[in-house]
């Protein structure tokens, strides 16, 4: 009796949708128009915060928070995952090679422009699936992409891009146009039993607290990743974040690197496009 | 603290948790296998929308739980409920399909 | 081992180095009630960090209690980003300190650390600390065989939205 | 095996300042892991630093320290160039030496 009574209450909610104006979605997406709402969005919600001061997450909006994120910045937790990645980025495989090998400019200073759109393959690559094909490219196996050994690789890929802009490119392919606007579709769309979407925390309450924690913009959030997290008392890779995210929302996590994860990291980090890498990052 | 509000679909979601239980007839294994199945089969539906609730799937646990232990009274209830939970998510996904649009940033 | 004869024999412990500490008679012994059990050797205070409460912890630390001081300045969070790294610093205008030690009123256990100061080096300390939930932490600077405090309370709870 | 001691102690001539962050999860027994059992108690109790042969600073630390713990202080008496010796030892009797620089 109680499921008939939920579809007939759907059903009318859905009709009244209906007679909603829809939505004026443009056929054909348009990444720039929607990178350019997005940025005045946030600095229109937040005036006094600097433009690049967004990436700094939760600290833009919290004075009290930002002092103790300072304090800890002098000596960051993620001291050690930046050594290990260093140290990691420098020893060779089995076959000699290293991952300097599989990367442009020898993997320096390259993180602002992942992820990319591979033409060849017609998908986003991310930087976390580009590390595991160079390991698996030269006969290693991959690393999980929730645990430490990718969070200390990517925290120092991301530290030699520190400061640079975020570079994220949307060619006029037709593949790329569809994986941008499934990266959108991700994030606005409300999920698990929470009914939260992305958008819910990140757009419509950023500033505001979910109990000890602030929450951070969208703009500029995919920058400070991996972030060594006090919560988890450890590193944590993008795979991690949208992981742990959608099971705060109760809602079953997908695959790491799925194809909707990709899609919605490419859709994040282009929406960030010139402000800068913040990675590695220590956040509550 | 401002609590998140999102309109009818957070009291569409909690009205779902105070799923009633069954009258006083004692269930069977039977009745329980048959409501197992049709939760099952709404929560694959979900999978295939990629939008499963983690709800869903600890209450089918807690199902087959009270099932094995042999009281199908509460595993028939939890069966129940699983359903109604998959098929809530399943609603979810088929409304937001086009409803994000309204919460894009313009 | 070079020993530091060079130092002056103040009314305070003499400080070695990994040897055996030798307890020279403190010139104003006689004054205080109790034994001076000064925190100032280098053994590990085992009972002081098996106490309770902080009232309990300080006593079997330092054997006497402490009084507030505002020339203690103890600098922490109002609310906690994350219960399990606290950035808890205290820095102090008193002279002659020689210990300074952090406590956690509800934490399993009060006593959280405690540091040596010996002589030439600054009265401040910063470190992180954990705390089990909301409650006071008490900072306690031994300056001149007496004991000064500050205390304070921090907000503590959990984040995320409990999925 | 890299050491899990990482200093920097900078002397602007009279005064040093020495930060420390040292890798070790502090464990405080009251925990339990994914699979439910209690995970040992595992923290650095007593942590030295030594100048000359001189210990310059004294930690006793209990379970409440967080994890990969950090100290900041500062004494007198040292120069650039000057050897800062760190040592650990945990409640398991474990240890870690390192001769830190001052700069």
């Amino acid at each position: 009796m109680r499921v008939r009574l939920l579809l007939q209450s759907g059903l009318a909610a859905l009709a009244l949708a209906i007679f909603i104006q829809p939505a004026t979605a443009a056929d054909t997406p348009d990444p720039a128009a929607d990178a350019k709402a997005f940025r005045d969005y946030f600095v229109k919600k937040f005036p006094k915060v600097k433009l690049e001061d967004f990436v700094n997450g939760p600290y833009s909006l919290n004075e009290d928070m930002r002092r103790q994120w300072e304090e800890k910045e002098q000596f960051p937790p993620y001291e050690f995952a930046l050594e290990a990645g260093k140290e990691m980025f420098a020893t060779p495989f089995r076959n000699g090679k290293t991952y300097a090998d599989c990367f442009p400019n020898g993997g320096i200073g390259i993180r602002q422009n992942y992820p990319y759109f591979d033409e060849k393959e017609g998908k986003v690559v991310t930087l976390e699936l580009a590390l595991n094909r160079c390991r698996e490219a030269n006969g290693e196996a991959p690393y999980s992409y929730v645990k430490d050994e990718m969070a200390s690789l990517t925290a120092y890929m991301a530290f030699t891009s520190r400061g640079k802009p975020m570079d994220i490119k949307v060619p006029n392919d037709p593949r790329a146009l569809a994986a941008y606007e499934d990266g959108k579709r991700y994030f606005y769309t409300r999920r698990g039993q929470l009914n939260f979407s992305c958008a819910s925390c990140h757009v419509q309450s950023p500033g505001e607290r979910i109990r000890a924690e602030t929450l951070a913009p969208a703009l500029g959030i995919m920058n400070a990743l991996p972030i060594y997290r006090s919560e988890w008392s450890g590193m944590g890779t993008t795979s991690r974040r949208l992981v742990t995210c959608n099971s705060q929302t109760r809602a079953v996590p997908l695959d790491p690197q799925s194809d909707e994860y990709r899609d919605l990291e490419y859709f994040l980090s282009y929406m960030s496009n010139g402000l800068p890498i913040s990675g590695p990052g220590a956040r509550p | 603290m401002r609590i998140l509000s999102n309109g009818w679909n957070m009291t569409l979601a909690a009205v779902l948790l105070i799923a009633g239980t069954m009258p006083a007839r004692a269930a069977s294994e039977a009745d329980f296998k048959a409501a197992y199945a049709a939760a099952e089969a709404a929560e694959k539906e979900a999978s295939a929308l990629h939008n499963q609730w983690t709800t869903t799937e600890a209450t089918l646990a807690a199902a087959k739980k009270s099932a094995s232990a042999g009281d199908f009274d509460a595993a028939l209830a939890a069966a129940k409920e699983a359903e109604a939970l998959a098929k809530a998510s399943i609603f979810q996904a088929t409304s937001e399909k086009e409803r994000w649009k309204d919460a894009v940033i313009r | 081992m070079t020993t530091d004869d060079s130092l002056p024999l103040s009314r305070r412990l003499v400080l070695k180095g990994a040897g055996a500490v030798a307890l020279i008679g403190l010139g104003n012994l006689a004054l205080l009630p109790m034994p001076a059990i000064a925190a100032a050797n280098d053994k590990y205070p085992e009972n002081a960090f098996k106490q309770k409460s902080d009232a309990d912890a300080i006593k079997a630390l330092y054997g006497r209690t402490a009084e507030a001081s505002d020339k203690v300045k103890l600098d922490v969070p109002e609310i906690a980003e994350n219960g399990s790294v606290v950035p808890v610093s205290v820095t102090t205008t008193l002279a002659g300190v020689t210990s300074i030690s952090f406590f956690v009123s509800e934490n399993p256990n009060a006593l959280a650390a405690s540091y040596v100061i010996p002589e030439g080096t600054l009265p401040h300390v910063a470190n992180r600390l954990k705390m089990a939930k909301t409650c006071n932490v008490i900072a306690i600077v031994e300056s001149e065989g007496k004991l000064f405090s500050a205390t304070k309370e921090v907000k503590v709870t959990v984040g995320g939205c409990g999925g | 095996m890299a050491s899990t001691i990482r200093v920097r102690a900078i002397s602007n001539g009279e005064v040093t300042e020495v930060q420390a962050l040292i890798q070790h999860p502090m464990d405080t027994g009251l925990v339990k892991d994914a699979k439910g059992d209690l995970i040992p108690a595992h923290f650095i109790q007593q942590l030295t630093f030594e100048h000359n042969g001189r210990t310059v600073f004294l930690a006793d630390w209990g379970p409440a320290v967080a994890r990969d713990p950090y100290v900041k202080f500062s004494f007198k008496g040292a120069a650039k160039g000057d050897d800062l010796k760190i040592a650990w030892v945990d409640n398991t009797g474990a240890t870690d030496t390192m001769m830190a620089k001052i700069q």
